[in-house]
């Protein structure tokens, strides 16, 4: 049994947690989702390098949330959105167990020091794909970015893969699911995709862990977390503040010190 | 249409037409648009459903007579009209009012504003950080225009506060925060530990006698004078009770002395006392925690700090009072010697871009003039000259007052600016320019050099404004609501400004706008309830299960400069939590929409101003 | 000749509109185009979809009988983005037709026959078509009923039809609000509408019952009528499933292997009990 | 007509596919971008992908794109201008390179639209579409058409299939007179040939045994709780049903100002929370586990009850494209399974 197995069933086995939301053999070599809830399961759970989903999306699903106190199998990514689910109230502290998994080493944290500590020892990590396109779309000029992204959103059907594997993707309705008014475009034409994609990155803006998710979601293989990373960058230089990283961190946006810099304001 | 005839025509065209809506396509809604809802109102049709199409501001009066203005006045209308049609009737809110006043800072605006409440009736808690209310004015001289005696006229008014049985005074304490809104507020209170027993106090000053640290430059005196570590800041103080300065008294330094307690009579020495915490409830809060000079830093040019004869128009009052260091004669600090050449400087810091300070303190035209011409009476064979950029005296009575000082006292006044006070063989030579014959430069030997310094907000400044959600500007004076309508409010309802914390002020004017704060306060405790605007935030409610587009992100509470974000758990018939949503606090909320700009969920609305109807509004112009 | 395109509305106007309760609005619309007049028919139970060019479109019954033809009413409560421009409309406003859609009550079946109707709130819509279908041929049928309860007397929609009603001799109205909802000057009864008919107790025998009202009330009044004596035949509904189509193409209002806007909107107790329960 | 047969060498075929777009027909076929592939306008021969694997997305949006104006509307003065003509100009178009699974499910598709009162859109389009399947000659382990009524050489819905029969070469199938009529303008470019035996050059396909007789039993599986641990790792995202050849539950917008603008239908999914909710806040399917039984439902229950056939023609698309790995050939054998468990005596 792996060490992440024996953790599993040791938290299932003194009734810590009541689920445990992990990893496990799907199709094709894939792994997928897993929700073991008795010790006898734990069997289920693995870990490696295909791991990457983030399951705190879970976190939200009422289906999962009747099943009673969860341990989730988190990677940094995972610990990171956890932490901003905190921070933004949607999760209490006390709920969750996590099981932070890097490689081989299985880390149990069950406070928000521990989440906080681990998040800090495990910065982000940008997939070698992902830094080659930011690079390459940081040469190009805005045309040429412009381009890019009509290209990359013409393959958008508005899916909401993304949506639906963010895990801070937790509206109770969706702003493009709102239509009184109706603020964004139904239809996934040009325009109605790219008011979709500009609207979602400005709401992660300052609050995307980039866990890469939502890329990896995405059935027509666009690069879609590339621009609630981006404007999540610019949040941390403008504010300093990056999301993931405290339980208790104000909102990056919403709010201010008394030496917020004003430059913008005429 | 604002006479009574374009009044009755719309109100008989809602009840002939039955009407659901109306827009008044005419001036600003700043201007009218009451006069326009309560035709609406007595008309019967609710007077949210009105809405003002402001062609005049925002069409005829900044576009030249075109077909083009034409059209944009028709659109104008148009989006209203589209707006108007997703209007929906809104009703006043009632707020119940704690009817007592908070005032914060004892000098001459805050004993006014306490006095006018508490003689209206209502009760007032009086808060000051020093020992003693009086204020800046208690340190004054002679008062201008009329000379007479600063501390004459102020004392029976702070013997006045003290008795008052409508008022609660305290001092040496402060405001730690503020929380709640207009009629509901709750004032945490730090009543600081003064280290005597107050109430068996007689004030007989044995333990001032007594105590053997004598050597502390006193606050009262501006430095100029000395006081002791247990100390009444000066005779007339309110209450007339000495303090012990902690940081100075031997016994809290070094754990020995406690000379004052085997003195005192009454045994009113507390060395164990503590910091007192008030909380409060109040209705209303006054703001009157007055102003300080620019630091000595500020004027390395003009040697303050360097040269012990040059002084502020502060010290220099101190000089001339006769409960002063001095006795009320003028004496140089360096030798003592009565200083024959004096030369004063206004504007020092003042108007000065350069410097950061381009506003005019206001104050120091006249007090310049009343500083010369007092001098002039004690020291008739001395010479005064004032330096000035131009005189502002526009008082009643003011500019006579500056002649009188030019003509029958003699002042000799120069228009320009000094460029340095420097030394020279022992004697402080300030060098300046003399604008009326050309820019010479003029060089002028003086005994002493009085500054006019700046007038400046008080150290803490936005500090307390932070702590009592009032916006402050640029200089960190407290910003009034409107600069010419609402002098005396602050933006956040509830909260008033007197006197010099919201700019330089004189007595006249700060006692003007306390009594115009207290009659704001009062006013607003002449009712049990009060009654507001219902233009305010307010989360949304959807069906269950959703029961709100709210998420519960609390985004908003830490945009709202209010804290008019409270939370509110939707619970299930068994009593579980379904949700924690955001609530916006009705009587805090004063509809500035910030709230609104940074829900992601679009769930919080602006009543009046909703979503839809702003989309509506907008949109029109495309349609 | 009308387009190939299923979509394309009639135009309509507004005729006239009725404040029928808080937020619930009745308008006469009237073609635009004799030839859609005369082309246009539809029979009892039957509904459309209604449409303002710009805001979409919303679907509700066809509320006046096909025994009183150039008009169509339709009743609608203001709730979402379509309904709420629809409130906005005034008399003379344009808006979009299509229909009529969906099954029928098969009242030719039931000549001779009693009929009872029990409706709820802001459901009566659907029925006034078929009780002013029933009136209009009064001496087809036997003894008419109308149980009709709303939440408050405000709640009450056709409140001067529901006069009329009551004073016919060939008809029995009887009405009812929610305890706590009347008000001093209420005739009517007071209590819920499965409660208030199993009082009425009204005879299964050759009676066919017609119920429609909101999914609560329609869990409860079926028992109740099977405790009289009805057959799960002799009882009969409309669905309310949301729709964008109408023709059984965007699969939102799909139960089962029917499509409620194709195969119902009506549907009786009998084959309501063969459906899974997703409405 | 009877089916015609030929043999078509790969040069040659590209040749025809550069005289289609040169004779000002529309043609699309599969491209590759990234590591995807998917059906686009092709304007260079060259860029077609003749990749083994399955495209991204399937054909559906020839027939059923997923924008579609169902007609436009302005204000002209005091009354309103609708064009409702919008299918008027629909151009032929010819799709190459579908997989005979695509090519059933186009015919499906079409046949679900005429249905009932016919929806001229999806109607106009087929009429124009002309559509050359390529048999598949491997399949991946998320294929079952062969278990959903299909195969990889199946000629049902295309106009022409081709199959590769070794050494660039194909052997041609034409099925229908508008596959002909394509042909007749570039005659020289292929040969007659007599009907060949092709099952060689197919793909063998992992038989679904559960898929027999599964609709039979979801009949009686809507209350079991089978639903809800197949569902709970479902995101209750579109993707599925977006790459799906046979999903389409559409929904129907307004896009523009009461002036102006277009009523627009978009593809819309069972799957979505909102799909089915009413303005009063009910919601007939409140939790992804009745989203995923209808999904299944609808697909290997309803559809067959109505139209004898089911709404899935086993190319295994929403398998690849779930993020949850919800594999359907998985899904369909653990549901079969589960309910013949629950149902046991």
């Amino acid at each position: 049994m792996s060490a992440l197995q024996v953790q599993a069933g040791e938290l299932l086995a003194s009734g810590k947690a009541e689920v445990v939301i992990g990893y496990g053999e799907g199709t094709r070599g894939r792994v997928r989702p897993v929700f073991v809830r008795t010790r006898a399961d734990v069997s289920l759970l693995v870990f490696d390098g295909r791991c990457t989903a983030n399951l705190t999306v879970y976190l939200a699903k009422p289906e999962v949330g009747r099943m009673g106190k969860a341990a989730i199998v988190a990677t940094p990514g995972a610990v990171r959105s956890l932490i901003q689910l905190i921070a933004e109230h949607q999760v209490d502290p006390g709920e969750v167990v996590v099981l932070a998994a890097d490689d081989d080493a299985v880390t149990l944290l069950t406070d928000p020091a521990a989440l906080e500590a681990y998040a800090a020892a495990h910065p982000v990590t940008i997939p070698p794909e992902a830094k080659a396109v930011t690079e390459s779309l940081a040469r190009m000029s805005a045309q040429e970015r412009r381009a890019f992204w009509d290209a990359e959103l013409s393959r958008c059907f508005k899916c909401y893969a993304c949506r639906s594997a963010c895990a801070l993707c937790y509206c109770t309705r969706c702003i493009t699911d709102m239509n009184q008014p109706q603020w964004v475009c139904v239809a996934p034409h040009a325009l109605g995709v790219m008011e979709w994609h500009l609207n979602r990155a400005m709401h992660m803006a300052g609050r995307c862990v980039q866990c890469g998710s939502c890329t990896s979601a995405c059935p027509a293989g666009i690069p879609i977390g590339l621009l609630a990373m981006e404007a999540s960058r610019s949040v941390e230089k403008e504010f300093g503040a990056q999301a993931g990283l405290r339980c208790d961190a104000p909102p990056a946006l919403s709010s201010f010190a008394a030496d917020d810099r004003e430059s913008f304001i005429l | 249409m604002c006479s009574d005839p374009g009044q009755n025509m719309i109100k008989s065209a809602i009840k002939e037409k039955n009407l659901t809506g109306v827009v008044v396509a005419a001036c600003s809604p700043r201007m009218h648009e009451p006069t326009f809802r309560r035709a609406c109102a007595e008309a019967g049709l609710n007077p949210f459903l009105c809405e003002m199409a402001n062609l005049r501001e925002q069409c005829s009066w900044v576009h030249p007579r075109t077909d083009a203005t034409t059209e944009k006045a028709i659109d104008i209308v148009s989006m209203l009209v589209a707006k108007v049609k997703r209007n929906a009737p809104l009703f006043p809110i009632k707020v119940p009012v704690t009817r007592t006043a908070l005032v914060i800072g004892g000098g001459i605006a805050g004993i006014q504003s306490a006095l006018d409440i508490a003689n209206a009736g209502r009760q007032v808690v009086l808060v000051e950080r020093e020992p003693s209310i009086g204020g800046h004015m208690s340190q004054l001289s002679e008062t201008f225009p009329t000379l007479d005696c600063s501390q004459c006229i102020l004392t029976p008014r702070m013997v006045e506060v003290a008795q008052h049985p409508n008022i609660t005074l305290h001092t040496y304490a402060e405001v730690e925060s503020l929380s709640g809104f207009i009629g509901n507020f709750t004032a945490r209170i730090r009543k600081k530990a003064r280290s005597i027993d107050e109430r068996s106090c007689t004030g007989c000053g044995e333990c001032v006698t007594a105590c053997p640290i004598k050597k502390i430059p006193s606050e009262f005196n501006a430095g100029l004078g000395l006081r002791s570590a247990i100390y009444v800041p000066f005779p007339q103080a309110v209450p007339n009770k000495p303090v012990i300065d902690r940081g100075r008294c031997t016994y809290f330094q070094k754990g020995k002395c406690r000379f004052c307690e085997t003195k005192c009579p009454a045994k009113a020495i507390r060395f164990d006392q503590q910091d007192e915490i008030l909380d409060i409830a109040v209705g209303a809060v006054v703001v009157s925690t007055g102003f300080t000079v620019v630091e000595t830093s500020f004027f390395p040019e003009y040697g303050y700090g360097l040269y012990k004869d040059v002084i502020t128009g502060l010290q220099f009052e101190r000089l001339l009072s006769a409960s002063g260091p001095t006795l009320g004669e003028v004496r140089r600090p360096s030798d003592g010697k009565t200083p024959k050449n004096v030369v004063f400087l206004a504007c020092a810091g003042s108007r000065d871009p350069a410097k950061g300070i381009e506003y005019c303190s206001k104050i120091c035209c006249m007090y310049t003039a009343k500083h010369a011409m007092l001098y002039r009476h004690k020291v008739p064979d001395g010479d005064a000259t004032v330096f000035y950029m131009d005189i502002r005296a526009a008082g009643k009575g003011y500019d006579e007052f500056v002649r009188r000082a030019i003509e029958d006292d003699e002042v000799r006044y120069i228009r320009g600016r000094v460029s340095r006070v420097f030394e020279r063989q022992g004697k402080l030579v300030v060098k300046g320019a003399d604008t009326l014959l050309g820019g010479q430069q003029v060089e002028i030997e003086a005994d002493l050099v009085v500054l006019a310094s700046a007038a400046v907000a008080n150290p803490g400044a936005e500090e307390l404004a932070q702590r009592l959600h009032v916006s402050y500007d640029g200089h960190s004076f407290f910003s009034e609501a409107h600069p010419k309508l609402r002098p005396v409010e602050t933006n956040s309802a509830g909260i008033f400004l007197a006197g010099a914390c919201q700019a330089p002020k004189d007595i006249p004017e700060s006692v003007g706008q306390a009594s115009a704060a207290a009659s704001k306060v009062v006013g607003l405790f002449s009712c049990e309830e009060l009654t507001r605007e219902p233009v305010i935030a307010v989360v949304n409610r959807t069906a269950p299960p959703a029961y709100s587009t709210c998420a519960g992100c609390f985004m908003c509470r830490s945009a709202c400069p209010f804290n008019a974000i409270e939370s509110e758990e939707i619970k299930g018939r068994d009593g579980q939590i379904l949700k924690t949503l955001a609530r916006v606090n009705p009587g805090l909320c004063q509809g500035c929409g910030t709230c609104v700009a940074f829900c992601r969920s679009k769930a919080i609305d602006l009543q009046g101003f909703t979503h839809e109807q702003m989309y509506a509004q907008v949109m029109d112009l495309f349609a | 000749m009308r387009s190939a395109n299923t979509y394309m509305p009639y135009p309509m106007r507004i005729d006239a509109i009725i404040d029928e309760a808080p937020g619930v609005r009745t308008f006469t619309l009237k073609f635009m185009n004799n030839a859609d007049a005369e082309e246009f028919s539809f029979k009892a139970g039957q509904f459309g979809e209604y449409s303002l060019f710009g805001e979409g479109e919303a679907t509700f019954c066809i509320a006046s009988s096909p025994t009183r033809q150039g008009y169509i009413e339709c009743t609608f409560r203001q709730a979402g983005r379509v309904t709420s421009a629809l409130a906005r409309q005034e008399v003379g406003s344009v808006l979009g037709f299509r229909g009529p859609y969906g099954n029928i009550f098969p009242l030719e079946e039931w000549y001779g026959r009693n009929i009872l109707f029990v409706a709820g709130g802001i459901a009566l819509p659907p029925l006034r078509s078929v009780i002013w279908n029933v009136l209009d041929l009064r001496d087809r049928f036997k003894d008419v009923t109308v149980l009709y309860g709303a939440r408050s007397v405000a709640d009450l929609v056709y409140k001067h039809e529901l006069k009329e009603w009551g004073t016919r001799s060939d008809m029995r109205l009887v009405t009812t609000v929610d305890p706590g909802g009347e008000t001093a000057e209420w005739q009517g009864k007071v209590g819920f509408v499965p409660t208030v008919l199993e009082t009425l107790a009204p005879g299964p025998e050759n009676t066919v019952a017609l119920v429609c009202g909101p999914p609560v009330m329609i869990k409860y009044t079926f028992p109740v009528l099977e405790q009289l004596g009805f057959t799960a035949d002799q009882i009969y509904t409309t669905l309310e499933n949301r729709m964008k189509c109408g023709v059984g193409k965007c699969g939102r209002c799909n139960v089962g292997p029917v499509y409620v806007c194709k195969d119902g909107p009506v549907f009786s107790y009998r084959e309501l009990q063969s459906l899974p329960a997703e409405y | 007509m009877s089916t015609h047969h030929g043999v078509l060498s790969h040069q040659n075929l590209l040749k025809l596919l550069s005289g289609i777009t040169a004779g000002g027909m529309e043609l699309y076929a599969p491209r590759k971008t990234g590591q995807k592939v998917f059906f686009d306008h092709i304007t260079d021969v060259r860029e077609i992908a003749f990749d083994p694997l399955p495209t991204t997305e399937s054909p559906k949006a020839l027939l059923f794109p997923r924008v579609e104006r169902l007609l436009s509307f302005a204000r002209d003065g005091e009354s309103m201008r609708v064009d409702d003509r919008c299918a008027d100009l629909m151009p032929r178009r010819v799709l190459f390179g579908t997989r005979p699974c695509d090519a059933v499910a186009l015919q499906r598709l079409a046949e679900f639209f005429a249905d009932g009162i016919e929806d001229m859109f999806v109607g106009k389009r087929r009429e124009q579409l002309v559509v050359i399947s390529l048999s598949c000659a491997v399949a991946d382990a998320d294929c079952f058409c062969t278990s959903a009524g299909s195969g990889p050489g199946d000629g049902t819905g295309s106009d022409i299939l081709l199959t590769a029969s070794g050494g660039e070469r194909y052997d041609m199938e034409v099925l229908t007179d508008r596959g002909r009529e394509v042909l007749a303008t570039f005659a020289g470019l292929w040969d007659e040939g007599s009907p060949a035996d092709t099952s060689g050059y197919l793909a063998v396909v992992e038989p679904l045994p559960a898929l027999a007789g599964f609709g039979a039993k979801l009949a009686g599986a809507f209350a079991s709780t089978v639903w809800k641990d197949a569902s709970l790792r479902c995101l209750g995202c579109g993707a599925c049903a977006y790459v799906c050849p046979l999903c389409s539950c559409f929904d129907i917008e307004d896009e523009g100002t009461p002036s102006k603008g277009s009523r627009l239908r978009c593809w819309d999914s069972c799957g979505f929370s909102l799909f089915t909710l009413h303005t009063s806040g009910h919601n007939p399917r409140p939790t992804q586990t009745e989203r995923w039984r209808q999904r299944v439902m609808h697909k290997f229950s309803y559809m067959p009850a109505r139209f004898g056939h089911a709404g899935c023609v086993g190319c295994g698309r929403c398998s690849r494209a779930c993020p949850a790995d919800m594999n359907l050939r998985e899904q369909i054998t653990m549901l079969d399974a589960g309910i013949a468990l629950q149902s046991a005596p």
